[in-house]
């Protein structure tokens, strides 16, 4: 029984995580059609900022700075990686993409020389306490919570704003979206803000609960998280939260089976599945292509 | 037009066998240990050109992106390497599982020696390609009904998918589970020995070349022919190729299926470059560089694949390896230089290759193509 | 039965709520010139892609050479959606894809021109021969079918010079002028070694003397390969020059059939061209 | 003009990352003070920032003859962690003793290093850097399947390497050229199954490893055999490569009432299991290999009520001059501070590669000669009693070792403490 309840909560709080990680690629994809590889790099790279700049700051003013910084980061991306490729086909667009993450991942060796770090105690949530007679941490209870008010913020900001309105015409279409008058690279810019502020939160809730990072840290969390949000429906902010827990909880029962090896190879399978049985995911619209 | 198509293939074909043989020669005249960094380079650069045109053949002539290359590698190197090890080496490579499940080889049932050698090794290459092969058409029947991205990262997951179960410890007695495999025929077998002992020709990285050669070789009479066209005329408009009559389900299983089969040889001709096979050497990172050797010479470009297989591997590999080395010059410690920055910067290369230099080395021309314009140009003034 | 290539028979094409093609009949006979007209958005290239396998009809089927190829009737959500008639009569599922449906011998060009961009205008005609050749990949890459290759490569040259393009064979198909490109197009078809030519506004953006040209051309196309041609097109200088029957589309449906002569007067189709107020 | 703008934001992103971590590198541990890896001034020590790709240094020694050993380590990649603290003890030995005597000459000893990536793709190519770069003989690698890949690159070219921690029988079997002064994988399996049963009484051990690393699966396989053999009982369990949540992994080995947990799992992983133990609060004994020998691990575990127990091939007090003298080149040079992973605690594969610092010399001594060949043929008769005990080789190249050290972990002054030897014989 506290086994089950230990379970389910590592599994919810991973959804939660990768939930936050899954929009970002959820929105961009939505936008540009485009798998940002590089996001689940951008999110090792907050947790390392973290690192580094507790070395030398409080933590009240360092966890502000990191997310920042790593808006800043995924905006710089999206202008110098991205843009120059608007009218390039979609393939050079990915290849970016995978440059970036290649350089990202190639600098954090480089600066960490390749040691696991150790990202700090955050007080608060840190803490452990016992739900069920299971030890967790409090990060874990926060965790679900927070995504729920980011992604309601987020909703309402999509729904209910200009600039979102905007998003949504872009994402339905971009070509249209341009000759209205819509200012895509300013919609693009804010999509990638959003989707990087929300990988700097996911990486302070994640490495706060899995505490060592190293410059693959990101890659794997990454790929889950891209998975979630095929499986939600790609472009679908609730498709990509409700995947985002079904692969957490799903991982975290797998590896508390006797197949714990084939956790990873289960997620890309219910991926492959997903998308040849419901390419367009739980929650995706249909698009037809015009012949 | 025909003349100068047949004129160019035999041009192609003498400059294959001179390279070939200033390949044969260098390896026997220059001294083997100081000089092992250029073979070492060479082989391993033959290898990632084959397995960069298979990718290109589907990445660049036929459209499908698919990130599955080095799952299939790992498919090839594990037929090649359990084919292959000697009976007598099996207990001592499969310790963990007390020998093997299988108990033969293909080079001793050729009858050993040095034929049973090279007709085994063939035999293991080509099985490890068809053991690729076959499972590219199986996966093939779902996931290439999927678009461009969704297909990549279906792949990227087929990769995945492959290595968890070749690691799997059930199949140990198959596979050596984690444990590498080893002690199979390497390039360095090839290398003809004198009774003493001693080497008297050295053919080890001829035969890197030549076997990628050859299956390269193989790749182009294909783009060229009649199905290479299709697969073209389905990368440039799927609707006006479904259209025309091209089968789109069965051309794009077959350039999958193809691709895959040299990818299988490739991964096969890996392990014999890298003495062993492991299932964590086949990670996507693998995939991911032979993609980048793909766009940095050109997607849609033969010669474009086997140019910047050679220069990324000596470029990652063994030029920028200064960088990695803390340097002094006149007592001042040189900047930056230190353990990782090569591959720093090397990735700053590649991000200003795609983002600005975005047709590679070759564009989607060839290098015959470059030289009869330049002829047509000469002739012209 | 034999007489009619094509034949058409109560295809409704319903996307959602909304009915493109409904009720469509209509029949191509052997050797005839037919084009398909209507306004905008009346549903024509619908129905060619219909008959081509590009969409799957929500209900009817398609004929072709006395067989059917082609036969659906409302499923899944769509058998509570489905507006049309018919419904009942059609039980079995027969859904070619395109290339199917062309190598039975139907070929088309595209309203918008499909050309492969990348490759030569002789490699864009040959490539069309593809679907013809025997050789199965092997032989092609060994160059075991060196006879049929050669033959077809003096087929292209012979077609490319029939369409008046063997001079500029070896440029890129994209850098050729509009006109020709479209003639290219109709070339590539012509290489499928169709019976029947489904050509989907050939003369779009042409000026009045290239679709002077193209009205003979197609003429001539027609008696050089024994050819049917069932044809969508705006310019009716051409439809009425060349077609020897039309059919009028408008809103999905039939409104009129008829010699180029009796459509003209038909006062419907005045209606619907000059947008005469629906009852409907 | 755009495209420029889009190259000189990318400059400024890597310029900017660079910075910041180069600005703070290495103080992200507590009390490690800020030591600066990338542009610590030249303070570093001839030992350590000497290359062959130095011509100014080698200039400078004019007149010496030199005598090269490579050195084949990962710098990066997954066991970068381990490859630099292995390094770090070749480094303080040749900075302790510079020189060596052969056939009566005194000869500069120069490392010369090729990173070989923790991977089996990369190792052959700088196998290959060593060998074009006329070493006389090679040491390392930390990670088994470089030393596998790399290893018939140096047999071909007739050079003989020294294992200093690459623990996997594979290694040296079936190859004459590659030795090795550590112990092997069955001898430590055995050992820390023997030190579980007998220690806690333990009838059943949680057995959690990488999927599809090799040192990893082969401990695991050791252990299990040894465990079952003095009446135990295992449960096996693997988890997928760049796993972060160990949590369940934990959980399970609770759930199935374990007695220990048993994870030979590389420093990166560990850091984190024990790390999360830590904080679960976690009571069961948790045993690890020699990669679990590490003061990064114990930093994870300090403070905590996590029982730790590692075996090792060296003790901190085992050799105390040694002892002294590391700390303080430690202390003195900052990168190598930061490769030990920012304190001063004494890894066992550190001792390990001082020791195989001196075999090669002594190799080279008995060799008289700096001629690889010569080298190779005198390493098999070579007895050497280093700080970590007494080397020599048996007739495949292995080190006769029957020795262990079991060491725990003080987590309130964040030391290690020897537990017991463990002898097997």
């Amino acid at each position: 029984m506290q086994y089950a309840i230990s379970i389910l909560l590592s599994g919810v709080s991973l959804g939660g995580q990768y939930a936050l990680i899954a929009i970002g690629y959820t929105m961009v994809y939505g936008i540009l059609r485009l798998i940002n590889f590089a996001h689940g790099d951008v999110f090792m790279v907050a947790g390392l900022m973290m690192v580094y700049l507790t070395a030398s700051l409080p933590l009240a003013a360092a966890i502000p700075l990191v997310l920042v910084l790593t808006v800043l980061l995924g905006f710089v991306i999206e202008r110098a990686a991205y843009k120059p490729l608007r009218e390039a086909p979609r393939m050079s667009v990915m290849i970016s993409a995978i440059g970036v993450s290649y350089l990202l991942q190639n600098l954090a060796t480089y600066i960490t020389g390749g040691l696991p770090q150790m990202y700090p105690e955050i007080p608060g949530i840190s803490k452990t306490i016992t739900i069920a007679g299971a030890p967790t941490k409090v990060v874990t209870v926060v965790t679900p919570v927070l995504v729920l008010v980011l992604v309601l913020a987020l909703t309402q900001l999509i729904h209910h704003t200009k600039v979102g309105m905007a998003m949504r015409a872009v994402a339905k279409d971009f070509e249209t979206a341009q000759l209205m008058g819509i200012r895509i690279n300013a919609v693009i810019s804010v999509t990638f803000v959003v989707g990087s502020f929300l990988a700097g939160v996911g990486s302070v809730l994640y490495f706060t609960n899995y505490q060592s990072i190293v410059p693959l840290s990101g890659s794997l969390p990454g790929l889950r998280a891209f998975v979630a949000a095929v499986f939600g429906g790609i472009g679908s902010i609730p498709g990509a939260v409700v995947g985002a827990f079904i692969i957490g909880l799903s991982e975290s029962i797998i590896k508390g089976s006797n197949w714990s090896i084939f956790s990873d190879a289960f997620t890309f399978a219910l991926l492959i599945i997903i998308l040849v049985v419901k390419p367009t995911g739980l929650f995706g619209e249909k698009v037809t292509d015009k012949v | 037009m025909k003349q100068t198509s047949k004129k160019s293939t035999w041009m192609t074909l003498l400059f294959v066998a001179a390279l070939l043989a200033v390949v044969v020669i260098l390896e026997n005249v220059l001294d083997p240990n100081k000089n092992i960094m250029v073979f070492t380079a060479l082989k391993k650069g033959a290898v990632y050109a084959l397995v960069a045109v298979s990718m290109n053949l589907l990445n660049g002539f036929t459209g499908l992106f698919s990130l599955g290359q080095a799952g299939f590698m790992l498919l090839g190197a594990y037929t090649y390497a359990i084919m292959t090890i000697p009976a007598a080496q099996r207990d001592a490579v499969y310790y963990i599982y007390n020998g093997s499940a299988i108990n033969f080889s293909l080079p001793e049932l050729f009858g050993g020696g040095p034929v049973g050698l090279v007709l085994g090794v063939i035999a293991a290459l080509i099985l490890g390609g068809c053991v690729a092969a076959v499972v590219a058409w199986l996966i093939g029947l779902p996931v290439l009904r999927l678009k461009s991205d969704y297909l990549a990262i279906a792949t990227l997951g087929f990769g995945e998918i492959i290595r968890a179960v070749f690691q799997w410890d059930k199949l140990g007695p198959v596979t050596n589970g984690a444990n590498a495999l080893k002690s199979f025929p390497t390039f360095s077998n090839f290398n003809i020995q004198n009774a003493g002992g001693e080497t008297v020709l050295r053919l080890s990285t001829f035969m890197a070349f030549l076997l990628a050669g050859v299956c390269i070789a193989v790749i182009v009479l294909l783009i060229n022919s009649t199905y290479g066209r299709a697969f073209k005329a389905i990368r440039d408009d799927e609707v006006a190729a479904e259209a025309m009559g091209i089968n789109l389900s069965r051309h794009k299983r077959l350039a999958f299926v193809i691709s895959s089969f040299f990818a299988g040889v490739g991964g096969g001709m890996f392990a014999m470059f890298a003495n062993q096979a492991q299932a964590k050497t086949f990670t996507t990172a693998m995939t991911y560089e032979i993609l980048l050797i793909v766009v940095i010479g050109g997607i849609g470009s033969v010669s474009g694949s086997c140019i910047a297989a050679f220069l990324y591997v000596a470029a990652s590999e063994w030029w920028l390896r200064f960088l990695d080395a803390e340097t002094f010059i006149g007592g001042v410690k040189v900047p930056l230089l230190r353990n990782g920055f090569r591959m720093v910067v090397f990735s700053v290369v590649i991000m200003i290759v795609v983002l600005f230099f975005r047709k590679g080395i070759m564009g989607d021309k060839e290098l015959p193509d470059r030289f009869n314009r330049r002829r047509k140009e000469g002739a012209a003034k | 039965m034999s007489e009619n290539v094509l034949k058409v028979e109560n295809v409704t094409m319903q996307f959602g709520g909304v009915v493109a093609v409904d009720n469509l009949n209509l029949e191509v006979n052997k050797g005839e010139i037919v084009a398909l007209i209507g306004p905008n958005g009346a549903g024509k290239t619908t129905a060619f892609n219909v008959i081509t396998g590009v969409y799957q009809p929500t209900n009817g089927a398609v004929w072709f050479q006395g067989e059917k190829i082609v036969e659906n009737h409302p499923q899944g959500k769509m058998k509570q959606q489905y507006k049309g008639e018919h419904a009942g009569d059609y039980p079995q599922v027969l859904a070619p894809t395109p290339d199917k449906v062309t190598r039975l011998g139907m070929a088309r060009t595209f309203q918008n021109i499909r050309l492969w961009k990348s490759q030569t205008v002789f490699d864009n005609v040959l490539i069309a021969k593809h679907c013809r050749a025997t050789s199965n990949v092997f032989t092609a890459t060994f160059r075991l079918n060196r006879k049929e290759e050669a033959q077809q490569r003096e087929n292209v040259l012979e077609l490319l010079e029939t369409v008046g393009l063997a001079d500029v064979k070896d440029e890129l198909a994209t850098s050729l002028p509009y006109g020709k490109q479209r003639r290219l197009e109709i070339a590539r078809a012509l290489a499928a070694e169709p019976q029947l030519l489904l050509l989907d506004e050939p003369a779009a953006g042409m000026n009045p003397q290239e679709t002077e040209e193209l009205t003979s051309f197609i003429g001539g196309i027609r008696d050089r390969f024994h050819l049917t041609v069932f044809l969508i097109e705006h310019h009716m200088n051409l439809v009425m020059k060349i077609s020897e029957r039309i059919y009028v589309l408008d809103f999905g449906k039939l409104i009129a059939k008829g010699t180029p002569a009796e459509i003209q007067n038909d006062k419907r189709v005045i209606d619907a061209y000059l947008g005469v107020s629906e009852d409907a | 003009m755009k495209k420029f703008f889009a190259m000189l934001l990318t400059l400024a992103l890597v310029l900017s990352l660079a910075a910041c971590g180069g600005g703070s590198g290495g103080s992200g541990d507590s009390g490690s003070g800020s030591g600066d890896s990338s542009q610590a001034p030249a303070d570093s020590g001839s030992g350590s920032g000497d290359s062959s790709q130095a011509p100014a240094d080698s200039g400078s020694s004019s007149g010496d003859k030199v005598v090269r050993i490579g050195v084949f380590e990962p710098a990066t990649g997954d066991s970068g962690a381990g490859g630099k603290q292995e390094m770090l003890g070749m480094q303080y030995g040749n900075k302790e003793t510079p020189t060596v005597e052969i056939g009566g000459e005194t000869y500069n000893v120069e490392l010369v290093y090729a990173d070989n990536a923790s991977s089996a793709d990369k190792a052959p190519t700088a196998a290959s850097q060593l060998v074009s770069q006329d070493v006389s003989l090679v040491l390392g690698t930390y990670g088994s399947s470089s030393a596998i890949a790399g290893g018939p690159i140096f047999g071909e070219a007739g050079l003989a390497a020294i294992g200093v921690t690459c623990t996997n029988p594979g290694v040296t079997a079936g190859n004459d050229y590659y030795f090795r002064i550590c112990f092997l994988d069955p001898f430590q399996g055995t050992v820390l199954a023997n030190f579980a049963s007998e220690k806690f009484s333990a009838k059943k051990a949680y057995l959690l490893g990488e999927l599809g690393n090799d040192y990893d699966q082969g401990l695991l396989n050791y252990f299990k055999q040894a465990f079952e053999t003095v009446g135990g009982q295992c449960v096996v369990d693997s988890f997928p490569t760049n796993t972060s949540d160990f949590s369940t992994y934990l959980n399970k080995a609770v759930a199935e009432g374990a007695d220990v947990i048993f994870c030979p799992v590389s420093i990166a992983y560990s850091t984190q299991i024990v790390k999360l133990a830590a904080s679960m609060g976690l009571e069961t004994p948790i045993l690890g290999s020699d990669t679990l020998d590490s003061n990064k691990v114990l930093d994870a575990a300090k403070g905590s009520g996590v029982k730790l127990y590692v075996s090792t091939f060296y003790q901190e007090g085992g050799s105390p001059d040694f002892d002294s003298g590391i700390k303080a080149w430690l202390n003195e040079d900052s990168t190598a501070m930061t490769n030990n992973g920012g304190d001063d605690t004494i890894a066992a594969v550190t001792a390990m590669g001082y020791d195989a610092y001196y075999v090669a010399l002594e190799a080279l001594k008995a060799a008289g000669s700096t001629d690889k060949a010569a080298v190779k043929a005198a390493l098999p008769a070579l007895t050497y009693t280093g700080v970590s005990g007494d080397i020599a080789f048996d007739a495949t190249g292995d080190a006769i070792r029957d020795t262990a050290y079991i060491k725990t972990a003080d987590n309130a002054a964040g030391a290690w403490t020897l537990e017991t030897v463990q002898t097997v014989k």
